[in-house]
């Protein structure tokens, strides 16, 4: 799949061009691209539904970030952090790749998933749950609880950044009783 | 590959001092853990899973990892929202996205 | 009468998603409604207890059964998590009434604070891998939003760290899930179980994807090399959120959901049990040596956190059923009395304003509920007889010695000791040290502040007379599960 | 912003709203659905916020109607998967296999389950940017 490790490349530059950047700005959207490789990614490997997400989430997450970072002072943050941190981090990543290698090695080759249960999906979803699109319809049906689960993941951070961005974290002592909204 | 995605954004996201690109890092990390979710669930010439009217005897990827993976992107996202909130609150009381000037916290 | 458990998740949800519609119209009055919301929970669970269905229970969402859908297990192991769970949570809540009376924004904390109980329930309840991830992500992202609920510099900061860290656990424990999905292509623990004991023992990626939850779920419950954040992050949340995060939350999203996994799905193995063995000892032995310098009241109780952490882990990774049983018991141990420290730290704190032991002392005077109720809170993480921490720890080092690890076992017995001095300077310090007129016009704190903490500090009490018979009817039958490893959960698939 | 910028906003804003919700509607039968959809509708406000800058969208859109969009859209939701034990179980899909498949009205709760986190999803995650971007311009400058 040689289209899969062009992407895969294009991602991998994208990510250290965010993450070496000095500027917060240019980061950002280095980021964003990194962003749309992943959308592209998900096109080819069949998953329509994740790139429109995708696609969207990436959008919303640029603004955000974007919205976040300009006017603020980019103050140029020179030195990394010390040497041992640094080589402890190399030798950590090294070990990662090496188990992760042999771990890979057991699971199922690429192109060929196992699809025990998914199987059941796709022949049931039809007929069972009247939906065309088999990942909406495991999403709200076979697994909707977890969908409840990730609305509340959603709700409990809309309800994080309100009460983060309270005008006034704390009370005075004297004016306790009053009733806040 | 998909690895060392991973550890890119992990690097930023434990090394670097900028707290913006801290948040960037742990995007980066994200897409890593999602790009390998979809490619476990990958199947060689298999279809994108949506039905339509005609055939009935095609072969689909597997469209579980792509449910979690559509829960996994708005976990990601709802903690990237919490995470540049607590940075702007941050820059309120510092002034800096530096951590190294943030250390009132230590031992 | 099964859909009776869907109350434990659901009903929080709702008050949850009410809490804004509510606040828009009343002005007051939903601070009591949390604590109605928990009450009922909690009651549900002592029902469970006291008159338990027949175990295990499996509860399959939309009809989906087992490898397809979503299910529900109850069993002993579970319904006794739920009792602690929502039990600490009432307490807290009840508390939380007159406490948060300083913060603005009421209605967004008690809105936060139901959304993390129904995580809490919802990962205690789970037994499906990814169901379990996502309630557990609900639980974090609750909290670290409560961490910085006073949104001081502190907190914020605090509330960052602990962030950054608990996101890079959620990324490995999703890396981990991934693996076990492209090996076994199922997402639910009891098939999962199944599809990998019939396979066979290619314990190379099994060894992997353990080591990828012990660092993410470690991470959560900070055992040593992974604490970094816990110190900063309990002692900054508001008094009540302190108690739930060190009471349940590092108990629930850490040691609760990686022994599941680890025991039931994997099926405990040497290599393993000796690495759980290894990180609670070294966090139970640098938790309390940490603790010693200390003298901000919460950083100190944090760090007794960690220590007492490693004994529950300690216990549990020993795998005999004494050693799990001890565990267990001393994990509902350490959530009452924790909690009740963290409560008793915070009405020190509201009414003196400061947690600094040095500035505090001869409160004992001025305020004397919270004085015995934090006496009773001491003597029981200290370990004297009476109360409910000495039996377990009893029962966790005599396992240790029964497993043939002395070293272990003098090390919990060396940490004991030092958990005792460190809380008699707390008492000293706080309580009964004779200092200069400048405390005399505190008040006690309020009447709900003291009543939760009088109850808690009886159960503390109640729980070390009625040590016999409350070990043998809950405890026992919780550790049994976890001693049946992954042959339980095989024969739940095929029963 | 320019005239230009604010001219074409007036038109795309529109468009943009129905392509939300016609991915919202539709999620049963193509890509997309209750998430997705309710993206693409926070993101037209907010395309419109940031044409026009904040004043002009309060006068268009009434904030207090963001939370109580979130709430009533998880509720909503939540209560979808209640009625389910009114037939036995939690999220079960009570009415399933009462339209013609491939049609709009198919698939059982799908798609008020689509409607209600489209909901949800749009107005809190506008509700977000809305308190990101308020607080930037208030809150700075008492740097302690």
């Amino acid at each position: 799949m040689p289209e899969l490790y062009a992407v895969m490349t294009f991602m991998l530059i994208g990510a250290v061009i965010a993450v070496s950047m000095r500027g917060l700005l240019s980061s950002v959207i280095a980021v964003g691209a990194v962003g749309l490789g992943l959308c592209v990614m998900f096109l080819f490997l069949r998953a329509p539904d994740l790139a429109i997400t995708q696609l969207v989430v990436e959008i919303l997450m640029l603004i955000i970030l974007i919205r976040a970072t300009i006017g603020r002072g980019v103050s140029r943050i020179h030195c990394e952090s010390g040497i041992w941190i640094g080589a402890s981090f190399m030798l950590f990543s090294g070990v990662f790749i090496l188990a992760a290698c042999a771990a890979l090695k057991e699971i199922p080759d690429f192109g060929r998933a196992l699809m025990r249960v998914s199987d059941f999906y796709i022949k049931n979803a039809l007929n069972k749950t009247g939906a065309a699109n088999i990942v909406t319809s495991i999403i709200l049906d076979f697994r909707a609880y977890d969908t409840l689960g990730e609305a509340t993941v959603l709700f409990a951070s809309v309800m994080g950044v309100l009460a983060l961005m309270r005008k006034k974290g704390r009370k005075k002592t004297d004016e306790r009783d009053e009733p806040d909204c | 590959m998909d690895i060392v995605l991973f550890l890119t954004g992990f690097y930023a996201l434990l090394m670097k001092r900028n707290l913006i690109k801290k948040v960037i890092g742990f995007g980066i990390m994200e897409y890593a853990v999602n790009l390998f979710l979809i490619l476990v669930g990958y199947r060689s010439s298999g279809e994108a899973p949506i039905l339509d009217n005609k055939a009935s005897d095609m072969l689909f990827v597997d469209p579980l990892p792509q449910a979690l993976i559509l829960t996994s992107i708005v976990i990601g996202l709802g903690v990237t929202a919490l995470m540049v909130g607590l940075c702007i609150r941050i820059y309120q009381h510092y002034g800096t996205f530096d951590i190294a000037e943030i250390r009132r916290l230590r031992g | 009468m099964t859909n009776f458990l869907v109350i434990f998740v659901a009903l929080p949800l709702f008050a949850a998603f009410a809490l804004p519609v509510m606040a828009r119209f009343l002005k007051r009055g939903f601070d009591m409604l949390s604590a109605v919301v928990t009450g009922i929970l909690s009651l549900c669970a002592l029902c469970i207890i006291f008159n338990p269905p027949a175990f295990p229970l499996v509860y399959s969402m939309g009809s989906w059964q087992a490898p397809f859908g979503i299910t529900w297990l109850l069993d002993s192991l579970s319904a006794f998590m739920l009792l602690v769970v929502n039990g600490i949570t009432f307490f807290v809540s009840v508390y939380s009434i007159n406490y948060m009376e300083q913060y603005t924004g009421k209605w967004k904390y008690y809105c936060l604070f139901m959304l993390m109980l129904a995580g809490l329930n919802g990962v205690v309840l789970s037994a499906d891998i990814f169901n379990l991830y996502v309630f557990l992500e609900i639980t974090a992202i609750s909290s670290y939003a409560l961490i910085a609920f006073g949104t001081g510099a502190e907190e914020v900061e605090a509330s960052f760290k602990y962030m950054v860290l608990g996101s890079v656990a959620s990324a490995f424990i999703l890396i981990g899930i991934g693996f076990l999905y492209a090996k076994t292509s199922t997402l639910n623990m009891f098939d999962m179980a199944n599809v990998l004991s019939a396979t066979g023992a290619s314990s190379k990626p099994l060894l992997f994807v353990s080591s990828l939850f012990i660092v993410g779920f470690g991470l959560k419950s900070a055992l040593v090399p992974f604490h970094a954040w816990l110190p900063d992050a309990h002692p900054s949340a508001p008094a009540p959120i302190s108690a739930m995060l060190s009471g349940l939350v590092i108990k629930t999203i850490g040691i609760y959901a990686l022994v599941r996994i680890v025991f039931n799905v994997f099926g405990i193995n040497f290599v393993t049990s000796q690495l759980l063995l290894a990180l609670g000892g070294i966090s139970m032995f640098v938790g309390v040596i940490l603790a010693i310098g200390q003298w901000d009241f919460k950083r100190l109780l944090a760090y007794h956190s960690i220590s007492q952490i490693g004994y529950v882990v300690c216990g549990i990774a020993l795998g005999t059923p004494l050693g799990v049983a001890g565990g267990i018991f001393h994990l509902l141990n350490h959530s009452i009395f924790k909690s009740l420290l963290f409560l008793n730290a915070g009405s020190v704190e509201y009414a003196t304003g400061t947690r600094d032991l040095k500035k505090l002392g001869n409160l004992q005077e001025v305020m004397p509920h919270t004085s015995w109720t934090s006496l009773a809170a001491s003597l029981s993480i200290a370990g004297i007889p009476p109360f409910c921490g000495f039996w377990s720890k009893l029962v966790i080092i005599i396992a240790l010695f029964q497993a043939d690890r002395p070293f272990y076992a003098s090390l919990a017995i060396l940490v004991g000791i030092i958990t005792l001095g460190s809380f008699l300077k707390i008492q000293k310090y706080v309580f009964y040290r004779k200092v200069k007129e400048k405390f005399s016009k505190i008040k006690e704190a309020p009447a709900l502040m003291c009543l939760s903490m009088a109850g808690l500090a009886v159960l503390c009490f109640a729980v070390g007379i009625f040590f016999k018979p409350f070990f043998g009817k809950v405890i026992m039958p919780a550790a049994e599960i976890l001693i049946a490893g992954k042959e339980y959960f095989i024969t739940i698939l095929g029963g | 912003m320019s005239l230009i910028v604010k001219r074409i906003t007036r038109y795309t804003v529109g468009l943009i709203l129905l392509y939300g919700i016609y991915i919202v509607l539709h999620g049963h039968l193509t890509p997309g659905g209750g998430f997705a959809g309710g993206v693409i509708i926070s993101l037209s406000f907010i395309h419109f916020v940031l044409a026009f800058g904040r004043k002009e969208a309060k006068k268009n859109i009434p904030e207090q109607f963001l939370s109580l969009g979130e709430s009533f859209g998880a509720m909503f939701f939540l209560a979808i998967g209640l009625l389910g034990i009114t037939a036995g179980f939690f999220f079960l899909n009570f009415i399933a296999n009462t339209g013609t498949p491939f049609s709009l009205f198919s698939a059982g709760t799908i798609p008020f389950c689509n409607i209600a986190i489209g909901l949800k999803v749009g107005t809190g995650l506008f509700a977000i940017f809305i308190v990101l971007s308020v607080f930037k311009l208030s809150g700075e400058g008492d740097k302690k």
